[in-house]
């Protein structure tokens, strides 16, 4: 919709600026100047199918599905280079997490869909042990999401085995139960 | 100087070796770490990705149990540091957030007020140590060592209040107080590719090749730095970048731990640096070993 | 016959009266239940003035200034805002509600602007229906009340003469 | 305000007879009899220009031997505590009549004083909550006094209980106010002295205090005040060579006149308002308010509403000693 | 003596009779208390109604005048006036507005009546109440002082001496002249700076109506309008004023370095020479050399190595025992015209200013380019050589929310004029990185548009960053400026010889100071604020205190002069009334009532109040006070009263409102 077309306004989401403005860290999305700042700091803005600056038009005039859809917000490696440098203080890389986490939500993440992936076995981790274990980590996400590349992995998993860098058995934290029973609170009261 | 302090889970696995110097030059520069009991993961930034309150809410089941020491929050991972930092910032500065964290505290029977400062190792190092009293200790002789202090984003970004964001300078201080020579290079604060590594090597390993290729043409001799995914990048995927980039880096890439020891004149051993992927060779290890 | 609150407004002379003037100019009709006294600024409002005038019959008191920034005197009206909030901490106490006083911000420009909120603080008013505060402090002082000592002795049998 | 030493006056009083002097005690807590009393050794010079009449605290005259006295008898009364119920207010009025000079002696007869905060409730729910409520109340029949009562012959009548508390004023014409809860014992002896000396000013003043606020005779420094926080002094402990106020802890100082000596402010209490207002001032604690307000730092309604919320009971601790004697004298109802 | 109000009421045509029933609100009126007159007219403000009230007044039937007609704010003076014709105090008049918040406004019928009869009650009521006030006049002193020899201070003080009044100018450096000195062109027109600015330097060092004081400060500000008591401090210049003519002799021999060399080029670019006694630029007035103490061996430390210069000087003009010296003097009215400094760049660490060589300011940039400086007005890098391609880096400091919010509104097109004086001079490339282009003066977007010819290169994006990391041959010792162009939506490395800061306008850092001495207030911004945005830029909210140029704001020469010249007349419309009238109805604070509880001493927004330590009360400055009543409301023991305004006739007000209920209470008069 975007390339070679008329963007007609009732086909785009003229909702999106508020719901992101009114998530926690979005409040100051409004006043971005088009400055591009953030673009320019951004070490992975040429890869991006939106640099930062732009995502943050595109918010602004509805373009809802090319901003969930797109790389840049799971290309983001969370740098804060661009929210330093924001002249008008907008914390772009928490901007850029609400994106991953409302394209997730809603099966927008095809394009990063391999980070969603480790992110969520993470979480998964995390939950399970009270704390990462790498190695687990690891070996679920190449057999989720790089299962053709799993050699690719090897050496790097050698080089840190070799080493002594790598835990074969997980640590559990001792009281899982009460981090449970504040996830579950969580889950509970529903994210803000 | 007693802190209360948060390793991360990194530090327990991939940067062992991190804790070992750790373990090593605390006691000399009169840092008492006492290990919060039973912390758990603080969710670095995979977990925000997914939810946002949840991991607030875990991150601050650690700082709830921290605050009843009345002690700073030490840790000496960037992510963990930027993580608890940012959990306090978004519990402290948003009420709504306050109240569900709260919340979900109370249903762990934990409660927290907000109160506990957390910091990372190298500000304790620097702020908190007297530089003097690590300068008199220092027994090796490293002044011709070249070193790149190489800072990463998450601890001067966002600013955290204890260095500059764009030029930090307080690990170049703690270079030259350990008597080797600071690396001038423009680089320092740019980004490894953090997690995208896992994800989007190609171009993480662009990212670590601008890196390493400015460190070496400015004559470093080996890359400091305090972040163990920094750390993994550099040092475990060095050979990668070697032979997608067709270059030819040696630089090791050592925790700033790691540099104190050696410099106060710790055995490699102590230092764990035999866990390195790239072992310190050539030129540095002629300074380190000749001294 | 329905209740007609009696209102007193006090009003800044530089916006808020000058506004009221304004929506004389424009011939802009609102209820006549209001008398606005002019002070130089919302400043110069102090408590004792809204209260003396719930004291003396009014139902509901209006309080303008200009908005927040445009104070003639620069920052009047924040002392007229601080003091409001504080009165309405304390009318419950005398069993006065706080939405009979209210703070209103009124530009030189906003004739039509206090025209509206004299209409809509009127209806408020008068929902909330007449406040009387003598009328009730008489009413039970009247209860109380013994009466003169003159005719107290006299009632029990000229004591005095005893 | 300073006063010259009482001895000084003493020697010049002059009076030739002595006063015939009454002391009556009201609705009140009987503290103002002591202050009385605590003017220790100068109660025998008292003694010696005044003759003590009627004092039902501390001697036996009855009523009717009052009602028995030529109108206009007393030289002085001096009336202690608020007009409560129907009894003290029959005999502030019989009084009135006896005597030359009326005295409001106390924060009570003056304002109203601590228990004129019972106007802030109605009769019945004080009624109820006294007889009925408290936690350590034990009544199963739940009765509440009647005003009369009878059993077999026995025929008892208690006062009637007013509904709102009065000042003395509210119910006779009074002369002079001592203030203070209570008044303090030397200020009450040099007030006795003004009128000995027959150098009383003019009808309705207040003697035996000062003309300008209590923060004038405050020993502490004062500085430009700008408020952002609200302190009790339970929650910390004030700088003693600091203005209170400037520290957040909430000094009634400035709406109270002084002469009390800043008893309070000397121990690091602040200010509680009992000498009430100077004469200009309508309203001590709307003045209070208003006063107070104006020097707040904040500026945006959120940020005031959030100071000001620290503000422990506002309405009672502007009104502490002087609700009867404000402009709404009591709750509506 | 009993009080006699006279109560007059208007019809205005039919515009108050035509709703309410004027008979019976006179018969109401006639039954008001202390009311001895009342009077109904067709058009009171007409001739034949004024006469009506003033004969009352002369023939002594009335002591005190009620008007009920229209606002206050329409004829107040009006009826004073007559009052005042009568033999009466102005002030025993008061007004009751049926017109514009009566008649005009509701429908015909009682209410409307009765709302007029109410009005008119309170204004009875406060009318008996009224207390006579007399307005007090004070002299203005025909002298003026200006702080800041800018072109706004020079163009001020310059209007000022040529209408005849004498004018004391005092500049805080040893030379007036301000930024504009240094510049060599000045856009839009590209005019010789020198040649507009010298002739006006000169003229305000030879004008017989301007004292010149340089290399001074303002120490003290007492006093209010029309009479203002200055005192300032004249810093230790060690050449006597008198003495020196300004010959160069000294500095040519001087061996002490203000400004060091570094390899073949000064450290610092300057544009007089680099030596500690030194000339700031060629054509200063005065023309008189300074001594910098840091840096002359003389007098840097005890040894007094040196002494060179006294020597040379044939004229025994230097003097190494000078001292600083107080001066007072009085004037009637303030200019501050002391404009700003620019943003310091090395703060903003990724733009290397301070690490990078070639990374300068602009205001470095003027001082390169203009003929006088220390390059001959040459454009080279630090190393003597041409550059090849100059970027000019717009909004620093400003537009950005962690230095300043505000657009300083001259850089884009000083960075335009950069582009023009570059290409006239040098073959270099010039880059242009802009967020927005802002030429709203006149003539200033033909400007653009001509740039736009010359082969500039406009980026629109705000720099990322200024890096010497080369990624490729071609950036090989270049400094790389890394940017979106965010018209193209893509990230580009543009690398350059030169960089130049477009760095904004800040207040002055002596601002603050300043303008607390005179009573003034500065914004957020740290700018002086004005009285009215709009309708006041020149005034302040303190009598007889006046803004010119960029203390109050960033802005451009034109608009600068324009504001000078407006200051100066504002000045001369004060000076040529003589006297000014002070406002009588002020705050009074009873000296026997006030605690000294310093409440009070925050409350007023013009500094009226102030706090008498001898006495120990405050004390309100009538000839500050406007009469707000704010501290009267804030004062805990009521010792402030609002003359006009005070409680008791308020009180009145409100009773006489309700007089018609049941029951009335009166307020008593004073004493
Ligand atoms: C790099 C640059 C280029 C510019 N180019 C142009 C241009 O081409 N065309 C254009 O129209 N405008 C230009 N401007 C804007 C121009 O400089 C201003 O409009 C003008 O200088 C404002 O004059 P001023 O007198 O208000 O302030 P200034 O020029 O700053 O003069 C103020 C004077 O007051 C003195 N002073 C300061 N504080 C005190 C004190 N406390 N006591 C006594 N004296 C004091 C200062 O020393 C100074 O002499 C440029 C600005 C900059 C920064
Ligand atoms: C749509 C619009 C919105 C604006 N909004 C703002 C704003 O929000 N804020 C702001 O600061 N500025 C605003 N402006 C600018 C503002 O209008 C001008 O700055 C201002 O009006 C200029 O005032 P003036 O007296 O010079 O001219 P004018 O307002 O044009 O007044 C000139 C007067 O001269 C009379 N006149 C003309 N020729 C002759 C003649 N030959 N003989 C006798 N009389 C004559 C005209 O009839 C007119 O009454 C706005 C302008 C426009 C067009
Ligand atoms: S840096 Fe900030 S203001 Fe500039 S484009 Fe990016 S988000 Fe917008
Ligand atoms: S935080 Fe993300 S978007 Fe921002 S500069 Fe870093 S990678 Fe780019
Ligand atoms: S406010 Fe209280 S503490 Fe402060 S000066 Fe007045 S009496 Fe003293
Ligand atoms: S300080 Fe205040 S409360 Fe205490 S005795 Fe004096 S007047 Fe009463
Ligand atoms: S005395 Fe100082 S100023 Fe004079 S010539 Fe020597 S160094 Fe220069
Ligand atoms: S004038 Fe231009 S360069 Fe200067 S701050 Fe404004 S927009 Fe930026
Ligand atoms: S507020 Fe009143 S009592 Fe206090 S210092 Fe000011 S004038 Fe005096
Ligand atoms: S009335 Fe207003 S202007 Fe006058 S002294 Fe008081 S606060 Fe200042």
């Amino acid at each position: 919709m975007l390339e070679n077309e008329v963007c007609y306004e009732a086909t785009l989401d003229h909702d999106f600026l508020d719901e992101i403005y009114s998530l926690p860290g979005g409040e100051e999305i409004k006043r971005c100047i088009q400055c591009g700042s953030c673009s320019g700091s951004c070490p992975q803005a040429c890869q991006m199918d939106h640099a930062p600056r732009k995502i943050f038009s595109l918010i602004r005039a509805g373009f809802r599905d090319e901003v969930l859809e797109s790389n840049t917000i799971w290309l983001c490696s969370s740098c804060y280079t661009c929210a330093v440098r924001c002249p008008k203080e907008i914390k772009i890389t928490d901007v850029m997490y609400a994106l991953k986490r409302l394209a997730i939500k809603e099966g927008k993440a095809r394009k990063g869909r391999k980070a969603a992936v480790l992110s969520k076995n993470f979480v998964k981790m995390v939950n399970k042990y009270g704390r990462n274990h790498e190695t687990e980590l690891m070996t679920r996400y190449i057999l989720e999401a790089e299962l053709f590349n799993a050699l690719h992995f090897v050496p790097q998993g050698m080089r840190l085995m070799m080493n002594g860098r790598l835990p074969v058995m997980p640590h559990k934290i001792k009281n899982l139960d009460q981090l449970r029973k504040i996830i579950n609170k969580v889950e509970e009261l529903g994210e803000i | 100087m007693k802190y209360t302090y948060y390793p991360g889970c990194s530090v327990t696995a991939t940067a062992n070796l991190y804790q070992e110097s750790i373990d090593t030059v605390a006691p000399s520069l009169g840092i008492e770490l006492e290990e919060l009991d039973d912390w758990n993961c603080c969710g670095a930034t995979a977990y925000m990705s997914v939810r946002e309150l949840m991991s607030f809410a875990i991150s601050a089941r650690n700082l709830a149990m921290a605050e009843k020491f009345h002690r700073d929050l030490v840790t000496p991972c960037s992510a963990c540091y930027l993580v608890l930092n940012k959990t306090n910032h978004y519990f402290n500065d948003y009420p709504d957030m306050r109240s569900k964290i709260g919340k979900a505290l109370e249903a762990g029977g934990l409660s927290y007020s907000g109160n506990v400062r957390v910091r990372h190792i190298l500000d304790v190092i620097v702020n908190d140590v007297d530089m003097e009293k690590i300068s008199s200790q220092v027994t090796r002789d490293l002044k011709e060592l070249r070193v790149a202090p190489y800072y990463g984003c998450q601890i001067v970004r966002p600013e955290m209040g204890f260095d500059d964001p764009d030029e930090p300078e307080s690990m170049d201080r703690l270079i030259e107080t350990l008597g080797a020579e600071t690396v001038d290079y423009s680089m320092k604060t740019k980004c490894c590719g953090a997690s995208l590594m896992g994800t989007e090597e190609k171009m993480a390993l662009a990212l670590c090749r601008d890196l390493l290729m400015d460190a070496q043409k400015k004559g470093a001799h080996c890359i400091v730095t305090l972040c163990p995914l920094c750390q993994m990048n550099l040092d475990i995927y060095q050979p990668k970048v070697n032979s997608l980039f067709k270059t030819d880096f040696k630089i090791p890439v050592i925790y700033i731990t790691q540099l104190i020891g050696i410099a106060l004149g710790a055995s490699p051993a102590e230092l764990g640096m035999k866990r390195l992927g790239v072992k310190v060779s050539g030129e540095m290890k002629r300074i380190i070993e000749g001294a | 016959m329905t209740f007609e609150p009696k209102i007193v407004g006090f009003l800044c002379n530089w916006c808020s009266y000058t506004g009221a003037d304004l929506a004389g100019t424009s011939r802009i009709k609102y209820s006549p239940n209001i008398r606005s006294i002019r002070v130089m600024c919302s400043g110069r409002i102090e408590p004792t003035f809204i209260v003396k005038a719930l004291y003396e019959g009014a139902d509901g008191v209006l309080i303008a200034g200009c908005h927040p920034g445009d104070c003639h005197y620069q920052e009047g009206n924040y002392k007229a805002l601080r003091r409001y909030r504080m009165l309405r901490m304390i009318l419950p106490g005398f069993g006065i509600e706080p939405e009979r006083v209210r703070l209103e911000w009124v530009a030189a420009s906003e004739g039509e602007r206090f025209a509206n909120v004299v209409d809509e603080f009127t209806d408020q008013i008068r929902d909330l229906g007449p406040l009387k505060v003598r009328d009730s402090l008489e009413r039970i002082l009247s209860e109380d009340a013994i009466p003169e000592l003159e005719e107290a002795m006299e009632e029990s049998g000229d004591a005095n003469e005893a | 305000m300073r006063f010259r030493s009482w001895k000084k006056l003493w020697k010049k009083a002059v009076t030739p007879m002595k006063l015939k002097t009454g002391i009556y005690w009201g609705a009140g807590c009987g503290g103002c009899d002591v202050a009385v009393l605590d003017v220790h050794e100068k109660i025998l010079l008292v003694a010696e220009k005044m003759e003590l009449l009627f004092w039902p605290i501390a001697m036996d005259f009855k009523y009717e031997d009052v009602e028995k006295m030529e109108d206009g008898e007393f030289d002085i009364v001096m009336y202690n505590g608020a007009i409560r119920n129907s009894e003290n207010e029959e005999i502030a009025k019989l009084l009135r009549k006896k005597s030359k000079t009326m005295v409001a002696l106390g924060a009570c007869a003056h304002l109203g004083g601590l228990i004129a905060m019972a106007n802030f409730h109605t009769r019945e729910s004080l009624l109820n909550r006294v007889y009925l409520e408290t936690e350590s109340t034990d009544n199963p029949d739940s009765v509440i006094p009647a005003e009369k009562w009878k059993k077999g012959e026995e025929e008892l009548e208690l006062p009637a209980f007013h509904s709102t508390v009065k000042t003395l004023d509210q119910v006779v014409d009074v002369d002079y106010y001592i203030p203070g809860c209570p008044p303090v014992p030397d200020q009450i002896v040099s007030a006795l002295v003004q009128v000995w000396e027959g150098k009383l000013p003019g009808k309705g003043s207040v003697i035996g205090a000062g003309e300008r606020t209590l923060c004038d005779e405050c020993p502490r420094e004062k500085e430009e005040k700008s408020i952002t926080e609200f302190k009790r002094p339970v929650d910390a402990i004030p700088e003693p060579e600091k203005c209170l106020l400037e520290q957040g802890f909430l000094c009634l100082g400035p709406v109270t006149r002084e002469g009390c000596g800043a008893r309070c402010i000397k121990t690091n209490v602040p200010c509680r308002g009992c000498y009430g207002p100077l004469e200009e001032v309508n309203d001590q604690g709307l003045r209070m308010l208003s006063a107070l307000a104006s020097v707040l730092e904040p500026k945006e309604e959120k940020a005031i509403d959030e100071l000001i919320s620290q503000l422990p009971d506002p309405l009672r601790t502007f009104y502490r000693f002087s609700a009867a004697a404000s402009i709404l004298r009591r709750k509506k109802v | 003596m009993a009080v006699r109000i006279g109560v007059y009421i208007c019809h205005c045509g039919t515009n108050i009779a035509g709703k309410v029933d004027i008979d019976e609100v006179v018969e109401f009126a006639r039954g008001l208390e202390n009311v001895s007159l009342v009077k109904d007219y067709k058009f009171m403000c007409s001739d034949p109604g004024q006469a009506l009230l003033q004969k009352d007044v002369e023939d002594g039937l009335i002591d005190r005048v009620v008007v009920a007609s229209c606002s206050p704010l329409m004829h107040e003076n009006t009826f004073r006036k007559a009052t005042e014709r009568g033999g009466l105090n102005p002030y025993l008049f008061t007004m009751a507005n049926i017109r514009e918040q009566c008649s005009w406004v509701h429908l015909d019928g009682a209410e409307t009546t009765d709302k007029a009869k109410d009005l008119i009650a309170a204004a009875v009521r406060r009318a008996f109440l009224l207390e006579p006030l007399t307005k007090r006049e004070v002299p203005i002193n025909p002298r003026t002082l200006v702080i800041g020899g800018g072109i706004a201070g020079i163009q001020a003080a310059l209007d000022l001496a040529e209408a005849g009044k004498q004018v004391v100018l005092v500049e805080r450096e040893p030379s007036i002249g301000g930024h504009m000195a240094k510049f060599d062109k000045t856009f839009p027109t590209l005019d010789c700076s020198a040649c507009i600015l010298t002739p006006r330097m000169v003229s305000v060092g030879q004008h017989p109506n301007i004292e010149l004081m340089t290399y001074s400060e303002i120490e003290e500000v007492g006093g209010y309008v029309g009479n203002f008591n200055v005192t300032v401090r004249k810093k230790a210049r060690y050449v006597d004023e008198q003495l020196c003519n300004g010959c160069g002799a000294c500095w040519e021999k001087c061996p002490g370095t203000r400004v060091p060399r570094k390899g073949n080029v000064h450290e610092k670019l300057s544009l007089g020479p680099t030596t500690s006694i030194y000339m700031p630029f060629m054509q200063a007035v005065p023309a008189i050399p300074v001594i910098d103490a840091q840096t002359c061996l003389y007098l840097k430390d005890d040894q007094h190595k040196c002494g060179l210069c006294a020597k040379e000087c044939e004229r025994d003009a230097i003097n190494y025992d000078m001292e600083d010296e107080s001066v007072e003097f009085e004037v009637g009215n303030i200019i501050i015209a002391s404009g700003f400094q620019t943003f310091d760049p090395s703060v903003i660490k990724r733009y290397g200013y301070d690490r990078l060589d070639n990374v300068i300011t602009a205001l470095q940039f003027e001082i390169m380019n203009c003929a006088s400086g220390s390059t001959g007005g040459k454009i080279q890098k630090a190393d003597g050589s041409e550059p090849e391609a100059i970027g000019i880096v717009h909004c620093v400091g400003s537009r950005d929310e962690n230095y300043h919010e505000y657009c300083s509104r001259v850089c884009c097109m000083y960075s335009l004029k950069y582009s023009h004086l570059i290409k006239e001079k040098t073959n270099a490339e010039v880059y242009q990185f802009y967020i927005d282009m802002r030429c709203f003066g006149k003539g200033y977007e033909e400007f653009y548009d001509r740039l736009l010819t010359e082969d500039v290169r406009f980026v629109r994006g705000k720099v990322a960053e200024v890096t010497d990391v080369a990624m490729n041959e071609a950036e090989e010792g270049k400094l790389i400026v890394r940017v979106e162009d965010t018209l193209l939506g893509s990230v580009r490395r543009i690398p350059l010889d030169m960089v130049i800061l477009s760095t904004g306008l800040e207040a002055h850092h002596s601002l603050k100071d300043v303008a607390n001495k005179c009573n003034v207030s500065v914004g957020s911004d740290g700018f002086i604020i004005e009285k009215h945005p709009k309708l006041g830029p020149v005034a302040t909210a303190t009598d007889g205190v006046f803004l010119a140029g960029a203390c109050q704001s960033p802005k451009d020469i034109p608009d600068t002069v324009a504001q000078a010249s407006a200051a100066s007349s504002a000045v001369l419309s004060m000076i040529t009334r003589e006297k000014i009238e002070i406002e009588a109805a002020t705050a009074e604070v009873n000296e026997d009532k006030c605690s000294g509880c310093k409440l009070c001493n925050t409350l007023c927004p013009y500094l009226a109040v102030k706090f008498d330590e001898e006495k120990g009360v405050s004390v309100v400055n009538e000839a500050l006070c406007k009469g707000c009543g704010t501290c009267v409301a804030g004062c805990p023991s009521g010792a402030i009263s609002a003359k006009h305004f005070e409680d008791r006739q308020i009180f009145a007000e409100i009773e006489g409102i309700f007089s018609g209920l049941e029951y009335k209470t009166v307020s008593k008069p004073k004493g």
